[in-house]
């Protein structure tokens, strides 16, 4: 039988990087195709190609059977393709009128015919019960609003095939269900789609078939129909092996950071992105943070560790309260941060390896006499951390951190914050898009610094990592914790409904 | 009331090449491209065009001649802007050094011709352009006075091209991918929008109209050119920020910009001001007091193009 | 054309072999300032044609003593046999160099060797030549008011000597008028633009003026001229030149306030060549030496004519009209009297 | 230090381009203009400062100390991650001051006066600066802008001051300044006969070395570094990022005023005027910055470069050409300048290229 959409043997590359490597997916009419993966296992990378953004190094693209070359957006407009972005591509002053007729305007010797437009957009917006409003500035309106529009602007063009990626990371409950109705209507009317989500239970609920990649690799293609979830995470996950990670019983020593009440405001103003968070990390367990992908979960980092003004609640450290003390003395207090962003966070691009091993302890008299930098000293410490920690790169300490591979500057992040040997070690994301042996390596060392009786505060969106190395689970959903549970005594099932906000669990809140 | 009507006249000479100038950088600046070399291409505009006065003024006069001379200076700045439209949006270079260039190239450049070609450094012209009343309009009463003696066909260009380009960024096709790449590069380049062609476009607007705005500032007020502007196109971009980069704002800025130019020197003609002991340096200072306060209050939110001066790099995500 | 174009004519002739013989080293006002450098360079130039000898302009590096200093170096590098000066900023250049270039002869306009302790030293080497302004003021002044005006503006440059000069003399000249025709109420508002330059500013204040009912002003500083004109034209109203004949400028010009920069520099040249320089002093040229004038010819009088304008003239040469310098007053104002209301704006 | 050295090269290799391409448009202007006299007039450039001997050479120090100062100045705040453009401003603000000091406080002894006065200069520099500064920091301003409005602010300012407070009626500038406030020679007129030289270019190289040491070597230049490069992350380290922003284009403000005093106590007989004309001394500090690519040593230089293709310029008169055709060249060396940063991280990409190709090897 012939597909709408065949894309075969695609590859693409980011410098070096292979994000896709011979990846083939082919999509039938009239079928809603999941798209399975982990984060950075090239899901966007590979629609990105399909929707003329990025170009392939490798492999072709079918449509209908007919070979067909996709050199740009306006490229796969014309063949009918349209693609919800990750992120969505909105510009927030723009009305959702303009935002939706962007690029595709209607005009009269170019001066822009709104009207046809507007009666357009609101038939299509009743036709799938969206209810928006077209004068709206797009910075007015809610997440799920915006993705709306973005489906409109897929409609609007009357596209026959349709991509979303991840729509359902950015949504509560109420609008995934929404949103699935509206795909089964889509589909119903004979337009086919790509759903990527990293969600089991979205695919089984509206899915046919479901492709999965892993660290950009084609794994194979399902009828989700005749596999079980464990199936397909196996699939997406890879043999468990890589990620089992043997680690001895917990020790619960006393309590080391204590979050109490703890409410951030978020970027869109208005709505809390932490609503009244409490929790304790204890010494000698590894506490993890699980949840869908912004509910929360960096805000409430940056709350504690201080990058975010907090607006109310508390935190205290070896009972010590913290919350109104600068940065810089939250870290002297044993305060470690893994951040999320390594890049826009953890490091100076531009500054040598060594100078990024001292950036959070630069001014300590190790490293300083009355204002002077002490080179030798850095550079002996530098070489030291390369050494104990095993940091490859080009030029040892003195290789600009830029130049180094991902997985490389995670470890110079995680030798800088754990060699300080605090007292509690935040790590938020710490393996993302990393490859298995820095994952492995990099799990190792937060088990170390646990086994160590220290205390370790993970925030993990993937379900491997938490099952398997926290001792405890917390699942954040919409800025609340709606869970606190053992991994030992919960299946991933439990856990990914609580992570959808599907189930809520009595909170066992200790002291 | 004649001290009124004069105040107006001569604001009109110092606001009309305000606003054309500061439009033109709303152009520039909505695309995603700043352009503080807006100075140096007013230099070069005037330049050229005055040049051009001075060699056709023999052979025709009149409005003719201006208008046709208004038009070499559009497009002696707009090529001339091509430069910077290069500099900042294929070669990705920071965008402020490139148009610090610029600026200091146009005046050596325009003193270094003048001199080697005619000798001296002046380019002496004569005004055949002056209109001391239109004809019906004129006796309009009141607004008459104002709006229609002792001005230059200039205050009404300036006047249309404002329009016209206000209606246009705001009601057209192009207007509103022009302010989409100025915003979101990621987003008009995911529907298919050309951001470079629009980005250059914008540049090479922001050029014509600061080439137009250099020669419309010297005729009404000068007999010669002397390889200078006087800071108006810095002016400009001042009057671009107190406008917000919108175009009604920038109207009033303009014009509020004009009227402190025109104080700070005919002060001493207007019986309340002579009266004050405020010296000219004062008025001088206050525009750009007055926008470093503005400044102040709005940027936290201000209306900036939120991708502006920023390259446009596919790959980043 | 001598320096009109100095790259072609650099071509006839580099520096590396005879050099410029003639030179003039700008105040970086340039040639063209409607004011002592053009009018000195004028001189110059025409003496250059006449005699077939090379001149050349310099231009300062930058406004400082010592920047002068270097560019009378380069003049003589460029072969240079007299340098003409126009111009205060020389006063202490020239002090030195006198000295550093004996078998030079140096020609100062407006300005004497001054060192920087205020000590005027002049060597044989140096003429020095300073106009009597005031006299020229005082005729386009009474030239003014014989015309029929009696709302006058004065507008200086930079309040410097001889700027101030031209003004008294003109408020002076006003004053004589008015009172040889008994007219009472005449007003001369009196103000310094702080520039020499042709800018929008000067033009908005002439136009205010004008606005405010002034019906002739004198423009005293150079391309200032050019704005008031400017003014002039828009309002229909008179404008009187300085220092060189500008009647060309602009159909506005009634008549210029001149003093003989161009004739006396191609004198005090040509005395050089005839070795009949007369260095070591400086002159004051007044209607006597013919130093001041109105161009009667290019002037656009209706009432004021040859036979009066002569009669003056003589006046002015045998003493018997008698006008005060820069010194009698220490601000414009103090000038009125009861023909003649100054009001002098700061 | 493999590194270093690296840097050094790429932006050294990139200056170097910028300005051959900068000479090279300008010889071809001068071919353009005046074919015959081209060459004479290019070699004149190209032996700058070397025509007239020690003299030559003393003038080149002369017209390089202030502008080595204000590209100290720019390239400082640009190795903060700001771009002072209100150098100009801050140059007159330092100016005014230092001959203000100069010619009213005589009361102070011959030793320390011409030292107060450059306090002065520097105090007044730093305070022009501070307002782009706080702005920056807690309005977030862009100080390009503020920058530009300071400029002009000042350059009012100043005339208004010199009118009310030092000004020379009869020729429309600044009186002169005590001798006892003007820079000591320290024999350089000696060695340089004739020239302006003075104890500025030697205070200038002092400000080049501070500069180098504050940036390169303290725990203060560390962190201004960091916020320049990159903000979050300093902030991420506990690094007060406002404070080092307010901080670095005061420091700046203070270098650029320094430079002013520099040159207006040079005893070289130059007055500050009354013009509505912002002090070019600024945007020059502007190209010496960027021909230096930021680099103290490089900005010392840079400006010497550019002080000697001035005299240069300045000689080309001889040859009949106008000494504009410098400025031009600046311009085209600052274009080229601009496109070359691009250039620069070509190279870096590139060597980037070369070490994660290593990295992958070592990991695999
Ligand atoms: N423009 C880019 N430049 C460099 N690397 C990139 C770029 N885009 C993606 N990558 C890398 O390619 C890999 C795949 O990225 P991609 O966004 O496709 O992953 P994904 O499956 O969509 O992950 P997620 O579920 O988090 O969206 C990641 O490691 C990412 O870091
Ligand atoms: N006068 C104008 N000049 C330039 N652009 C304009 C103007 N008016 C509107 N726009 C653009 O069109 C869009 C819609 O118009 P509107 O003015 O309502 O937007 P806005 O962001 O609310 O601007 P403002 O608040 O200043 O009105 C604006 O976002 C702006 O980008
Ligand atoms: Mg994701
Ligand atoms: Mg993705």
């Amino acid at each position: 039988m012939s597909y709408v959409i065949e894309m075969n043997h695609i590859t693409k590359q980011f410098g070096s990087f292979k994000a896709n490597d011979d990846v083939t997916l082919q999509l039938e009419k009239g079928e809603i195709h999941a798209l399975l993966g982990e984060n950075g296992a090239g899901k966007s990378t590979l629609m990105s190609v399909l929707f003329g953004l990025y170009q392939p190094e490798q492999g072709e693209i079918k449509m209908n059977g007919k070979p067909v070359k996709i050199n740009n957006p306006n490229d796969a407009n014309e063949l009918g393709i349209g693609m919800v972005h990750q992120h969505f591509k909105l510009v927030h002053n723009f009305t959702v009128l303009e935002s939706i007729v962007l690029g595709r305007e209607t005009t009269k010797i170019g001066i822009l015919k709104m009207d046809e437009a507007r009666k357009k957009v609101m038939e299509l917006s009743k036709r799938y019960k969206f209810k928006i409003d077209p004068d709206a500035y797009i910075s007015d309106i809610t997440v799920g609003m915006q993705q709306r529009v973005e489906i409109l602007k897929m409609l609007y063009c009357d596209n026959e095939i349709l991509i979303f990626d991840e729509p359902t990371a950015v949504l509560i409950p109420q609008e995934i269900s929404e949103l699935m109705k509206v795909m089964k209507q889509l589909v119903a009317e004979g337009k086919s789609i790509i759903f990527i989500t990293h969600k089991l239970n979205e695919i089984k609920e509206v899915a046919n078939r479901c492709s999965v990649l892993r660290k950009g690799k084609y794994i194979g293609t399902v009828n989700v129909a005749d596999i079980s979830k464990e199936e397909m995470s196996e699939m997406m996950v890879g043999r468990k092996v890589n990620l089992v990670v043997n680690k001895k019983e917990a020790t619960q020593g006393e309590p080391v950071l204590e979050v109490k009440n703890l409410t951030v405001k978020g970027k869109t103003a208005g709505k809390d992105a932490v609503k009244d968070v409490s929790f304790t990390v204890h010494k000698g367990e590894i506490l993890c943070v699980a949840g869908i992908d912004g509910n929360g979960q960096s805000e409430l980092i940056y709350g504690i560790t201080g990058l975010m003004p907090i607006e109310k609640g508390q935190v205290i450290l070896n009972g010590k309260d913290i919350t109104k003390e600068s940065i810089r003395q939250k870290c002297l207090d044993g305060l470690a941060h893994i951040p999320e962003d390594r890049h826009k966070d953890g490091l100076v691009l531009d500054y040598t390896l060594q100078n990024n091993l001292v950036l959070q302890t630069y001014y300590s008299d190790r490293f300083q006499k009355n204002g002077f930098l002490k080179f030798d000293e850095i550079r002996e410490f530098a070489k030291g951390l390369i050494e104990k920690f095993d940091i490859r790169c080009g030029q040892g300490e003195d290789s600009v951190t830029r130049g180094m591979s991902g997985g490389n500057q995670q470890k110079a992040i995680i030798a800088r914050e754990l060699d300080r040997n605090p007292e509690i070690v935040i790590a938020v994301q710490p393996v993302r898009g990393l490859d298995v042996g820095a994952i492995e390596y990099i799990h190792k060392q937060l088990i170390a610094q646990r086994d160590a009786g220290k205390a370790v505060l993970l925030v993990s969106l993937e379900l491997d990592e938490v099952m398997n190395l926290s001792d405890r689970i917390v699942v954040m959903y919409e800025g609340e914790i709606v869970a606190d549970v053992n991994p030992q005594e919960i299946t991933r099932e439990e856990l990914g409904l609580y992570m959808a906000g599907a189930k809520r669990g009595v909170k066992n809140e200790e002291n | 009331m004649n001290i009124l009507y004069f105040i107006i006249q001569q604001t009109m000479y110092f606001a009309i090449p305000l606003l054309i100038v500061a439009i033109g950088g709303m152009y520039a600046e909505r695309s995603g491209v700043i352009n503080i070399a807006l100075e140096g291409i007013m230099v070069m505009g005037a330049f050229v065009g005055i040049s051009f006065i001075s060699i056709f003024q023999d052979s025709m006069n009149g409005q003719l001649l201006l208008i046709l001379a208004i038009l070499v200076s559009g497009v002696v700045g707009g090529i001339f802007s091509l430069l910077h439209a290069f500099a900042s949006i294929n070669m990705k270079a920071d965008q402020t050094i490139s148009g610090t260039a610029l600026n200091m190239f146009a005046p050596a450049f325009a003193i270094y011709v003048a001199r080697m070609v005619q000798g001296t450094q002046q380019i002496a012209f004569t005004d055949t352009f002056y209109i001391s009343k239109v004809p019906v309009l004129g006796d309009i009463p009141v607004i008459g006075d104002m709006f229609f003696k002792n001005c230059y066909i200039i205050t009404y260009i300036g006047i249309a091209i404002y329009l016209v380009a206000a209606y246009v960024i705001k009601n057209t096709k192009y207007g509103l991918r022009l302010r989409a790449c100025g915003e979101h590069p990621g987003a008009a380049d995911s529907v298919g929008v050309n951001v470079a062609k629009i980005r250059y476009s914008g540049v090479i607007v922001s050029g014509v109209l600061a080439g137009i705005g250099g020669i419309v500032f010297v005729v009404p007020t000068s007999t010669n050119f002397n390889a200078t502007v006087a800071g108006y196109g810095f002016l400009a971009i001042a009057v671009l920020i107190f406008g917000q980069w919108r175009s009604n704002k920038i109207l009033m800025a303009a014009f509020f910009f004009g009227i402190m130019k025109t104080l700070s020197s005919a002060y001493s003609a207007i019986p309340f001001l002579n009266a004050l002991p405020v010296s000219s340096e004062i008025y001088k200072m206050f525009p750009y007091i007055a926008t470093l306060v503005l400044l102040a209050f709005v940027s936290k939110n201000s209306q900036a193009p939120k991708a502006e001066g920023i390259p446009y790099d596919k790959s980043m995500r | 054309g001598c320096a009109k174009k100095p790259g072609a004519e650099g071509g006839e002739k580099g520096a590396s072999e005879k050099g410029y013989e003639l030179a003039l080293i700008t105040d970086v006002g340039t040639i063209d300032d409607k004011s002592f450098n053009q009018g000195s360079w004028e001189g110059l130039e025409t003496y250059a044609k006449d005699n077939g000898i090379t001149c050349k302009y310099y231009k300062p590096a930058e406004k400082s003593d010592s920047a002068c200093l270097t560019s009378i170096d380069l003049a003589v590098k460029g072969g240079a046999k007299v340098i003409v000066t126009p111009g205060f900023l020389f006063e202490a250049p020239i002090y030195q160099a006198q000295e550093k270039y004996p078998d030079i002869k140096f020609i100062m306009v407006d300005a004497a060797p001054i060192s920087p302790e205020k000590e005027v030293k002049i060597n044989d080497n140096v003429s020095s030549v300073f106009y009597a302004e005031e006299q020229s003021g005082f005729l386009a002044g009474y030239a003014a008011v014989v015309e029929g005006y009696t709302k006058l503006g004065f507008m200086g440059g930079i309040a410097v000597p001889a700027v101030i000069r031209f003004g008294y003399g003109f408020v002076q000249g006003a004053e004589a008028a008015a009172k040889d025709l008994n007219i009472s109420g005449v007003e001369v508002k009196y103000t310094y633009v702080g520039n020499f330059d042709a800018t929008p500013e000067n033009n908005a204040k002439a136009a205010a003026w004008y606005n405010n009912g002034t019906e002739v002003i004198f423009a005293c500083g150079g391309a200032v001229g050019n704005s008031v004109m400017k003014a002039a034209e828009a309002a229909g109203k008179k404008v009187i030149g300085v220092d060189v004949d500008q009647s060309a400028e602009s159909e506005t010009v009634m008549t210029s306030a001149m003093k003989s920069l161009s004739t006396s520099v191609y004198d005090t040249v040509a005395s050089v060549y005839k070795d009949s320089f007369q260095g070591g002093k400086s002159v004051t040229l007044t209607a006597k030496e013919n130093g001041v004038l109105l161009p009667m010819e290019t002037s656009k009088f209706n009432k004021f004519d040859q036979t009066k304008y002569d009669e003056l003239y003589k006046g002015l040469q045998d003493g018997t009209i008698k006008v005060g310098n820069d010194t009698i007053a220490t601000d414009a104002s103090k000038l009125s009297s009861d023909y003649v209301k100054v009001e002098s704006i700061k | 230090m493999k590194k270093i050295n690296n840097e050094r090269f790429v932006g050294l290799s990139a200056s170097v381009l910028a300005i051959l391409c900068g000479l090279l448009f300008g010889f071809i202007l001068l071919l353009v203009t005046n074919p015959s006299q081209a060459v004479n007039g290019f070699l004149m450039i190209v032996q700058g400062g070397f025509t007239d001997g020690m003299k030559g050479i003393g003038d080149v120090l002369y017209y390089a100390t202030p502008i080595i100062m204000t590209g100290l100045s720019v390239g400082f705040a640009f190795k903060t991650g700001l771009f002072n453009i209100g150098a100009s401003g801050q140059f007159a603000a330092g100016a005014f001051a230092a001959v203000f000091v100069g010619i009213k406080w005589t009361f102070l002894p011959a030793g320390i006066h011409v030292i107060v006065c450059l306090i002065a200069a520097i105090l007044a520099g730093a305070l022009w600066g501070i307002v782009p500064g706080l702005l920056k920091a807690y309005f977030n301003v862009s100080e390009v802008i503020s920058g530009i409005m300071m400029n002009y602010i000042g350059m009012s300012l100043v005339n208004l001051l010199i009118r009310t407070s030092i000004y020379d009626q009869l020729k429309n500038q600044s009186l002169p300044v005590a001798e006892t406030a003007v820079l000591s020679k320290m024999g350089l007129n000696k060695v340089f006969d004739g020239a302006n030289i003075n104890a500025g270019i030697i205070i200038a190289v002092i400000c080049v070395i501070l500069v180098y040491i504050i940036l390169e070597k303290t725990t203060f230049g560390f962190e201004l570094k960091a916020c320049g490069l990159n903000t979050n992350a300093s902030k991420y380290a506990g690094i007060n990022e406002k404070r080092n922003i307010v901080l670095s284009i005061v420091i700046a403000g203070a270098l650029a005023g320094l430079g002013g005093a520099l040159l207006y106590l040079a005893g070289s007989g130059k007055f500050l005027q009354v013009l509505d004309v912002v002090a070019p001394e600024g945007f020059a500090g502007i190209s010496v910055a960027l021909l230096g690519s930021s680099n103290p040593i490089g900005i010392l230089f840079a400006g010497l470069f550019i002080g000697y293709i001035t005299v240069g310029g300045y000689n080309m008169q001889l040859y009949g050409f106008v000494s504009e055709a410098i400025d031009i060249i600046i311009a085209a060396i600052v274009y080229c300048g601009a496109l070359s940063l691009l250039f620069k991280t070509l190279i870096y990409k590139f060597q980037m290229k070369k070490r994660n190709k290593n990295n992958k090897k070592e990991e695999a």
